[in-house]
């Protein structure tokens, strides 16, 4: 068994620079490395880009990177919560670029799996497909897409143990297990590591082989963003 | 008379059929799961990463891991499962989702849709839109038939940034049921009191009107 | 819940016609579909193409089918274990396309995902690549592979439901999860069927959208083509 | 005097670094595993599904659901994991295996490799082979230097079709380690007793002797 883990979120971020690119998990507040994103914020590093489906609220998630105005550009497929985001972005101050959700997470699968180019049907006809080639098959046009380039990988998992395996709960897992793998290093969080050997390898949804950091994080505050509810009958 | 929000997704279920996988958008399209029969097995999907969505939990039974796409608390029903976003992708793609709804900001006679994006304005993302039009075979767009300056949202081409091209078959507004084909709306239903001329009128682009049209049943 | 449960294999089968393209799960003789293979037999079924890592060995597996001459093509990977298999390539009474392991997997995952073509790395400079699309993508040469195009898949899992969620075991896992939803219709055997809502879905492995038929297999051999052992100390 | 096979499978374990996954193909590779020093983490992967490889099962304790790439009965060791087949080949082409060891029939000065068919005879097919010679950084070839009939394995150009092309960076032999690099094979190191004149015999490529060679360790 080779052994991942380190000791805390400061040792996982190691090796992290100004203008690098970060991919991080997460949909919505949902199953969002909270740990290494507060560590980001405390290193106060600059000019990154990252990928991430969504841009956090304007006080959690990643809306605390942009608040400290680190983030250059972000590639995202929906920033709709964020007023923040939405200032910076119509101002100018960041650049962004919107994908569509499912490029995304393939984009983030094939950099994992070296798959450098493949081609989807999403984007087709618009301004997402501009500057990008198209082709028709059997009939349909699609567009092709490139694997992302990518720094770190952070991820958020439910379980995990010491050779990296990971564990998904509920839809928190989303684009965690995509993008493991898909960055020169991976850093995973973790609510709970229990030793190589406790986790059924069945059920393992990330192999360790993706992982080249993990850490039990701390202090898990997952915000709910939408809390809707139907009354005890 | 117009119909309310609750009553077109009231009409949109009844296009819901037994068997199908859904995918319901944000707004309107989220009422329909309330309204489908509940004689009929339907199995409702959520781009996130669950397939056998349930209703909101009860009062304190909330769980931050388990949202659907409009980052709601929900349930998962028996037979529900979890996947990543790939996946979830892999099913709207490969077109294993049997129907879409969604809603729209313009629909263009040649079922072009624009929802995503007011260039200057408002920009919040596609997020899955963009692979649900282009992937469904089966897409139904929900929207009110004007928007709130009362112009037209049924138009001969898009003003907006698009969401995919030639995809659009079926709308339900508040005012009408319309199928889109060869390059033009065709009037289906009226809604309850409501007139063709009414209909005629709210309708930028090409509309048809074959024969008698009757008024939906809800 | 949308209940895909059939009574049995026949069922499972129906609409099955000669010339169909057929995908097999299963690598070496460890997680095939063994009651699909027999009834395939049963209903002499002629000309398929079959899509399968491996072609079984003589005696068992889709050796069957081969014994018989059902099978006018074979797309595989590895062949290696099949005399009778080697007589009928060799004198031409059927087609073989050999493929990359991980190409085939690809493919299915395309057919699966939507995707109608992807690059690989796999077989550039080979025969493997006669005829296809090379291109460059920074700095190495990858070949254009399109996404396969099947009739039936035929899987099978260890715990299914009725809602066509399937849980596979150890190794039996391989290519199975990859061929669901990767045909026209996909039908799982699973050797114990539960009701919806007893497996864990998080514990899911392939969700019930991409199984169009269920059903309890019966006497499976789970036959071991090389035992390998050591002494007990 | 050459190696066994054996002695090859123990000099290639020098190459198996801590916290190296290793992928070992059919035949002399798959004895390697028996070498690797056990002061070192090591995880092998097999193509089939399973990261974590552990060795043979007791007797009766075989599991048809759990077999490597050569259809062998094994065991998990802790922390391992299994997976279907297409994240398998992620792990491969997407380079997260960090060294790939296997057999082949022929190997040519420039780095390419022919394994997998002699045309009209044996054409049992590639597997995972070129897969995993197109992905890794990180290739060792594990053979006799010469075949069955005395005909060198290591060529200017290989005759049997490619399972790869310039890939292979160091091949290991019953008589020599040599380096793959600037089209010539160049000599690292002799088997013990095994002169390079006995090499640059069964070497029908050109082979690049600089000083004195020394003698491999086993």
């Amino acid at each position: 068994m080779i052994n991942k883990t380190v000791s805390n979120v400061e040792e996982a971020c190691k090796g992290i620079k100004d203008s690098m690119t970060l991919m991080l998990g997460g949909f919505g507040l949902s199953g969002i490395p909270e740990n290494a994103i507060k560590e980001l914020v405390r290193l106060n590093v600059q000019d990154v880009t990252c990928i991430s489906n969504n841009a956090g609220v304007d006080d959690f998630g990643l809306g605390l990177l942009l608040r400290k105005h680190q983030i250059k550009k972000m590639i995202s497929s929906y920033v709709g919560e964020n007023k923040e985001f939405e200032r910076q972005m119509l101002s100018g101050e960041m650049e962004v670029e919107l994908i569509p959700q499912g490029t995304l997470a393939q984009r983030c699968q094939a950099a994992q799996s070296g798959i450098p180019a493949f081609f989807t049907p999403a984007g087709y006809g618009t301004e997402v497909a501009e500057g990008k080639e198209t082709r028709e098959f059997d009939g349909k046009m699609y567009v092709m897409e490139r694997a992302f380039k990518a720094d770190f990988a952070f991820v958020k998992a439910w379980k995990g143990d010491e050779a990296g395996n990971l564990i998904f709960k509920g839809t928190a897992r989303n684009f965690n297990p995509n993008m493991c793998g898909a960055a020169k290093i991976t850093v995973a969080e973790v609510e709970e590591l229990v030793p190589a050997g406790e986790l059924d390898p069945n059920e393992i949804h990330i192999p360790g082989i993706f992982v080249q950091r993990i850490f039990q994080g701390t202090a898990y505050e997952k915000r709910i963003e939408q809390r809707t509810v139907r009354p005890k009958k | 008379m117009s119909l309310s929000k609750e009553q077109i997704a009231q009409r949109i279920a009844k296009e819901v059929k037994d068997g199908y996988y859904v995918n319901l958008g944000i707004g309107i399209p989220t009422l329909v799961a309330n309204f489908v029969r509940d004689d009929i097995d339907v199995e409702f999907q959520s781009e996130n990463g669950i397939l056998g969505m349930g209703p909101f939990p009860f009062e304190g039974e909330e769980d931050p891991d388990l949202i659907n796409a409009g980052k709601q608390t929900i349930t998962a029903l028996p037979g529900a499962s979890f996947f990543d976003s790939a996946l979830s992708f892999s099913m709207i793609r490969g077109q294993h989702v049997d129907l879409t709804i969604l809603g729209s900001m313009e629909v263009a006679q040649n079922g072009n849709i624009a929802n995503w994006k007011i260039p200057g304005k408002m920009v919040k993302g596609m997020g899955g839109a963009m692979d649900l039009v282009a992937s469904a075979e089966n897409i139904i767009v929900a929207m009110m038939h004007t928007n709130r300056a009362g112009a037209s949202k049924l138009l001969k081409e898009c003003t907006l940034p698009l969401t995919g091209v030639e995809c659009v078959r079926k709308i339900v507004t508040n005012l009408a049921v319309l199928e889109v084909k060869d390059n033009a709306f065709h009037l289906l239903e009226r809604a309850p009191g409501v007139s063709v001329e009414e209909i005629k009128e709210a309708t930028e682009g090409d509309l048809v009107v074959t024969g008698e049209i009757p008024e939906m049943k809800l």
